[in-house]
């Protein structure tokens, strides 16, 4: 990449420590040493399941929480210890539930124009109005005039949603987060709501991250695509690439685990399910698996994924991955079949 | 949200009859001196004890004064004790509360563990030691220990609901456009606290009237006041129940039952209208429904 | 104070605060343990608070209750105080001549010997004697009556929340919500003018026939326990009622008690070990604040009856402001009720496998 | 009912069975026809479900797809009879074919025969199986329970064996029985609601976003297990979801639901490839692919209708892209295709020309 990137996340790191009863402790490691560049223009997606930190991240990234460890840097400075306020001009979120983003007691205009008052304490009135209809316009609801009086129980899932993203723009951001932005929109409108995401960067030059535990819906909008899971990011690059030849184990079976309506009538039902029933689940994040954090369900795992923690190696052209594979000359076999079916070739030998 | 409050038969009669005694307490004695010619400490002494008559609608006292008369008076100094304690108690719970559930952290560890240390003490007789040793400051004071001792529950439910709204997130987002804490407070949060407050205060009126009743009844409220508690204090002092004077103790206590009542019917109906599982089960909904059903089933038997 | 448990019932647990949300699948639950040592260490630190502020309350009044006190002593006694009994009233009420630390620390010794001080209007009994003769009849009163009222409020409650809208409950929930408003000591009266001097079923006041000895003692003290007992019932089982019947209608709308219909179990199965078990719980956190109103009410009841319990004898203290007596009533009533919510959380950690944190 | 409709609805069971195979067609589980169920309010009902009709065969995977507010989930709960005030079947029979025995209308069933057919013939699978498990029971004992309902003779010992066989089905092991739900993930947990639902062998599972609450993997996972067993169990599975993109590969036939009707039913490839219905279409084209060429895809623009206020003619088509006049006035027919049926205006225009 060229250009020098708005947003960074520089080794970012996350523990939360939970207390329990008298005195006893134990820390949640949410997010371990990630990293991510966002550039304006340009779409990022960071994909995983629930508990693989990828919501940790983002709220990082939005300064809900300081890190543990590593930076945030806005135009390359590092942002630790400086003023929240002055931060969210530049970096908004956009929250997962439209039903929750918007106080049920404000009208949409409220929202709109605390935003615009704040950002700008001279605008007057009348132009804090034009503005905020030009905001909704933006956003595709139109005429403007007409939303700025609605509560958000009289809008749709996705009229609400337009309302936050609205609500995001009037600050005049150069970078904005989306959490699962459209996961609890009905699938009928949620590519429209990508649309628009992919409009706000074109036309605005926005740089935007979208977290998603869908990766179809990434591939839809993103220009890059990372892959979390338990905490550590263990693949990224080009969405084609690592969708198409995912480079990580774990990214190989998030992909071939995401429902995908071309293999309809070209693979029978059967085929599609077979082996796929002991996938295993996520580590927990208190005491996580030593080494790769995925060597426990990976049919590839060796003995040095049990100890060591894999080091970053690209394959080329801005794809990397973090797997011993790779070091191991090994990372051909990801390849050559399915997972489940390397899962169940492995639990033969080990009976065997 | 207000019209369909209106619309709960529970919340209407609640309505009413709170209304009802806060008319009585402000005009009521007004009314009745200047209407009826009645003063509620005038002894009739062709009257002593008498049973309701056209004369005296409710009966007399033992020292022959006019318990209608006593009753209005009583409203006023109830009213006013229950009212003022539950200004106190209430601005306490959300001074402690909502602080608490806000902030989080220290600060609502604190301010919880003090709530929770009220909540377990027994209120009650904690409010009869204090009047005891303040015995006759008037009803002023009486209110103001009741409110002071008497907003931890509250405090631990707006507590509750404050942590709710504050976790929800457009507050959050309200937040991340540069919004001060005061003004979120006050702005994103307190207008999703307004029924739980209301209905706290609507807990604390009639609790607040119940403990100075209860005071009254000890002979530690007032003794220069009329309320409806010393009312039966004094119908108790003089052997009342003994002597079958039902007329003088029957209706104080009646009117307290009842503005409880309708206390705790608004209560309910708001409860029905924030809790949808609630409004399922009222009866009209499952009179309608069977209703419906039944008529299918006739017509299907008719068809067949 | 019905609308506290009203309200707590129609609201989910509290969510954890935002700066700690976890995301994660599995947190370490604490276990039943460690929970009810916290709430142990709880009830211990509200014990230290009751008991300093009943140091507290006296010092803080207008006059000086330590002067007053031995004045009123002194003039039932009719001579000068041993100056034993001198020092225990200014350790317990207030000493000008001491700092206030010191006099913590004399007070906390008084009270390690159970030294509660001295009666004034039954002079020269100990305050401790005067209290501990009112306990047994009170906590058998308030305890058994408790337990009826909760077993009898709750088990309608299931009733009418299970068959909510049908005719129970048309009937008894507006009915217990009259009750639940009316005055204890009220209800007292009525019961005492109907049962006692109208029908004269009852005995109208006292704890016990004084001539009765052995078996007919106790038989006589059920008689005269009998209209307290029904009275605190009547007045507690409303709210018990009402909390219970809007969480059970709640709670049968909760998938599980769905699919335990769906199951095909019997429908006492599902309303017992489904809704009711879980309908139940909030009636355990709402225990502190209803405790408080029924000792309350008792107390004022016990007047009524002239029952010899604690609640007569603050009435009688208050009367003849023996203050000795006023406080050791209080600082018994607060121990007890901490010990009462003790046994109370202890019950809930046992139906609740999911103890969960609170403060 | 009127004739019309009625005609309307054999014409759907009839179509409906086009896309079936033999056997199914032979000797169905369920026999829908013309449900229709309504939310009773103040001012009269509002139909949630209306005219439903459709037929399951043994062993075969339905699965029903719509936005929410389609009335998918109305139908679940009418369809196994938990419906609850103020919702109620206003119309329509639901025919359950026992093996080997005449069929039985649950419509009409009282409580008392409706709980001797549950779970031994119909079993259901709720979305979230935090919500559906008793928080304060051991997981055995819900299982005891249930087992022990249905099977008087059935002791302690027995049952505890057949809950660790059940569990074992989807890979939980024995120990888990002593485990109180709060205990086990969210993946292990939809697991065991599963192997509850096949307890006493059930012919029939209705499984209502059974895979909404858990990640892709898991997903899988548990679909994998379901397929399974429904193959060496043969019980006939309904599942409802309003991810059409998972549908089409789970399912044998799908039923897409909008404003409380069904508007096409067909087989999964069918739907896939050639979609008779604009909102079908719509649909399918709302999932962006994963492998294929991407292009600019837009949904279905517009919300779900208010049912309180349907719009006259076809309830589609104020959203729909290629309304024409008509569609605003004439109820659309149903029209019979080779491996489907939808309710489309356009389709009787098509086949005139």
């Amino acid at each position: 990449m060229s250009t020098a990137p708005v947003l960074s996340a520089v080794d970012v790191t996350k523990h939360f420590v939970v207390r329990g009863a008298v005195g006893d402790s134990a820390v949640v490691r949410a997010v371990e040493n990630a990293s991510v560049d966002l550039h304006a223009g340009r779409i990022v997606a960071v994909v995983g399941e629930s508990g693989s930190g990828k919501t940790t991240l983002a709220r990082m990234l939005a300064r809900f929480y300081d890190p543990t460890a590593g930076e945030i840097r806005l135009d390359g400075v590092s942002v630790s210890g400086r003023p929240t306020r002055a931060y969210h001009q530049d970096v908004q979120l956009i929250f997962q539930d439209p039903f929750g983003s918007l106080n049920p007691v404000h009208r949409v205009r409220h929202n709109l124009d605390r935003a615009l008052r704040i950002h700008d304490r001279r605008m007057s009135a009348a132009e804090r109005r034009r503005r905020a209809v030009e905001l909704l316009e933006r956003v595709s609801l139109t005429p403007g005039e007409d939303f700025l009086d609605k509560f958000p129980h009289e809008l749709s899932g996705g009229q609400r949603q337009r309302v936050v993203i609205a609500r995001a723009l009037a600050v005049g951001p150069k970078v904005l987060l989306g959490d699962e932005p459209i996961s609890m929109l009905d699938v009928s409108i949620r590519l429209e709501m990508l649309n628009l995401l992919d409009r706000l960067r074109r036309e605005d030059g926005l740089a935007l991250l979208y977290i998603t535990h869908d990766i179809a819906s990434a591939r839809y909008v993103c220009d890059d695509v990372i892959v979390m899971y338990a905490g550590e990011m263990v693949e990224g690059g080009p969405k084609d690439e690592v969708i198409a030849r995912p480079a990580h184990p774990y990214t190989k079976l998030l992909v071939e685990s995401s429902p995908d309506p071309d293999r309809v009538g070209t693979v029978s039902r059967d085929e599609l399910f077979d082996d796929a029933e002991a996938l295993g689940e996520p580590p927990s994040l208190i005491e996580p698996p030593e080494g790769c954090r995925f060597h426990p369900r990976c049919p590839f795992a060796m003995e040095r994924c049990r100890s060591e923690a894999p080091p970053r190696t690209d394959v080329g052209g801005g794809h990397w991955a973090r797997c011993w594979l790779h070091q191991e000359g090994r990372a051909h076999e990801i390849g050559e079949s399915t997972f489940a079916a390397a899962l169940t070739r492995r639990d033969e030998q080990v009976r065997a | 949200m207000p019209s369909s409050l209106w619309s709960n038969p529970k919340v209407r009669f609640g309505l009413v009859v709170v209304a009802f005694f806060t008319l009585l307490a402000v005009l009521g004695p007004w009314l009745t001196a200047s209407v009826l010619g009645l003063d509620p400490r005038a002894n009739d002494i062709s009257a002593i004890a008498s049973p309701p008559s056209a004369e005296h609608w409710l009966g007399t006292t033992q020292f022959g004064q006019d318990v209608l008369a006593q009753l209005v008076a009583g409203a006023r100094g109830s009213m006013f004790v229950g009212v003022l304690a539950a200004l106190i108690g209430t601005a306490l719970a959300i001074v402690f509360g909502v602080t608490a559930g806000y902030f989080g952290g220290t600060v609502d560890n604190v301010l919880n563990f003090v709530t929770n240390l009220f909540m377990v003490m027994p209120v009650l007789p904690l409010i009869f030691i204090v009047s005891g040793y303040l015995r006759g400051t008037g009803l002023w004071m009486i209110a103001v220990i009741i409110g002071v001792f008497g907003w931890a529950g509250g405090a631990r439910t707006l507590r509750a609901q404050t942590l709710s709204v504050r976790n929800r997130d457009f507050v959050l987002g309200m937040r991340m456009l540069g919004e001060s804490h005061p003004r979120l407070i006050a702005v994103e949060v307190l207008p999703h606290l307004v029924g739980w407050i209301a209905s706290m205060f609507l807990g604390a009126l009639i609790g607040g009237i119940l403990a100075e009743a209860g005071l009254a009844f000890l002979g530690i409220s007032d003794s220069g006041a009329i309320s409806w508690g010393s009312m039966i204090q004094a119908a108790q002092s003089q052997s009342a129940v003994l002597r079958g004077l039902w007329w003088w103790f029957v209706p104080p206590g009646l009117c307290i039952a009842l503005i409880g009542t309708a206390a705790a019917m608004i209560n309910f109906g708001v409860d029905e209208l924030a809790n949808p599982k609630l409004r399922a089960g009222t009866r009209r909904v499952v009179r309608r429904t069977r209703r419906v059903e039944r008529a299918v089933a006739a017509a299907e038997g008719g068809a067949a | 104070m019905t609308s506290a448990t009203n309200v707590e019932v129609a609201q989910p647990p509290p969510a954890a605060p935002g700066g700690t949300v976890v995301p994660t699948t599995r947190l370490r639950v604490p276990s039943r343990w460690s929970f009810m040592l916290r709430r142990l260490g709880f009830y211990l630190a509200a014990a230290w608070a009751a008991i300093t502020l009943n140091f507290l309350i006296p010092r803080m009044m207008p006059g000086d209750p330590s002067v007053a006190i031995i004045q009123q002593l002194q003039r039932v006694s009719g001579q000068q105080l041993p100056p034993e009994t001198l020092v225990s009233i200014q350790a317990l009420f207030g000493n000008p001549d001491a700092n206030l630390f010191e006099q913590y620390l004399a007070y906390l010794g008084r009270l390690a010997r159970f030294d509660l001080g001295t009666s004034i209007s039954r002079f020269p009994t100990p305050v401790a004697d005067v209290v501990s003769s009112g306990l047994p009849w009170t906590l058998m009163l308030v305890g058994s009556t408790t337990v009826v009222a909760f077993v009898l409020g709750t088990s309608l409650g299931v009733l009418t929340g299970w068959k909510a809208g049908g005719r129970l409950d048309a009937i008894l929930t507006p009915a217990s919500t009259f009750i639940s408003a009316v005055p204890y000591f009220w209800v007292a009266l009525l019961a005492l003018w109907v049962f006692g001097f109208q029908l004269d079923w009852f005995p109208s006041s006292g704890g016990y026939d004084p001539d009765a000895q052995g078996v007919a003692f106790w038989v006589s003290a059920l008689r005269y326990g009998f209209l307290p007992a029904a009275t605190i019932v009547f007045s507690a089982f409303g709210g018990w009622l009402l909390g219970m019947r809007n969480m059970t209608v709640t709670t049968v709308r909760e998938d599980y008690v769905l699919l335990a219909q769906a199951k095909g179990l019997s429908p006492s199965r599902v309303v017992l070990r489904y809704a009711a078990r879980n309908a139940m719980l909030p009636s355990f956190t709402g225990f502190a604040l209803a405790l408080g109103g029924v000792i309350g009410g008792a107390l004022l009841t016990e007047i009524v009856f002239s029952y010899p319990g604690i609640g007569y004898l603050l009435y009688d203290a208050l009367t003849k402001r023996d203050y000795p007596v006023m406080q050791g009533v209080f600082l018994l009533i607060a121990l007890t009720v901490l010990v009462a919510n003790l046994v109370a959380d202890s019950v809930y950690v046992l139906v609740d496998p999911r103890v969960r944190e609170q403060g | 009912m009127t004739a019309d409709t009625r005609a309307d609805a054999d014409r759907l069971v009839a179509a409906a069975r086009a896309g079936q195979d033999e056997q199914a067609q032979a000797d169905p589980v369920l026999d829908v026809r013309d449900l229709t169920v309504s939310y009773i309010g103040p001012d009269g009902g509002t139909v949630a479900c209306r005219d439903v009709s459709f037929q399951l065969g043994r062993g075969e995977v339905l699965g029903i797809a719509g936005e929410s507010g389609s009335g998918k989930s109305t139908l679940i709960t009418a369809l196994t009879r938990l419906q609850r005030p103020p919702a109620t079947t206003t119309a329509g029979s639901i025919v359950f074919h026992p093996a080997g025995r005449p069929g039985i209308d649950l419509v009409p069933l009282g409580a008392r025969a409706l709980r001797k057919l549950r779970w031994t013939s119909m079993s259901i699978v709720l979305q979230s199986a935090m919500d559906a498990l008793n928080p304060v029971m051991r997981l055995g004992d819900q299982f005891a329970d249930v087992l022990r309902t249905h099977n008087r003779g059935m002791d302690r010992a027995a049952a505890r064996t057949r809950t660790t066989e059940l569990l074992g089905m989807v890979g939980i092991s024995a120990d888990r029985a002593r485990s109180f739900p709060h205990e086990m993930s969210g993946g292990m947990r939809q697991r065991a609601t599963i192997a509850l639902a096949l307890a006493c062998s059930p012919q029939l599972v209705v499984m209502d976003e059974p895979t909404t609450a858990v990640d892709v993997v898991m997903q899988r996972q548990i679909l994998a297990q379901v397929l399974r067993l429904r193959r060496e169990l043969g019980f006939a599975v309904i599942i409802v979801t309003h991810d059409l993109s998972l549908l089409l590969e789970v399912a044998d036939r799908i039923a897409i639901m909008y404003a409380g009707r069904i508007v096409e039913i067909g087989s999964a490839r069918a739907l896939y490839r050639s979609p008779a219905h604009p909102y079908t279409r719509g649909l399918r084209d709302s999932f962006p692919p994963l492998h294929a060429p991407l292009t600019t895809l837009h949904g279905i623009p517009g919300t779900p209708p208010d049912l309180r206020r349907l719009p006259s003619g076809c309830p589609f088509h104020p959203r729909c892209p290629v309304a024409v006049d008509a569609c605003s006035t004439t109820p659309p027919p149903l029209v019979s295709l080779p491996e489907q049926a939808a309710e489309c205006l356009l389709l009787t225009n098509e086949e005139a020309s």
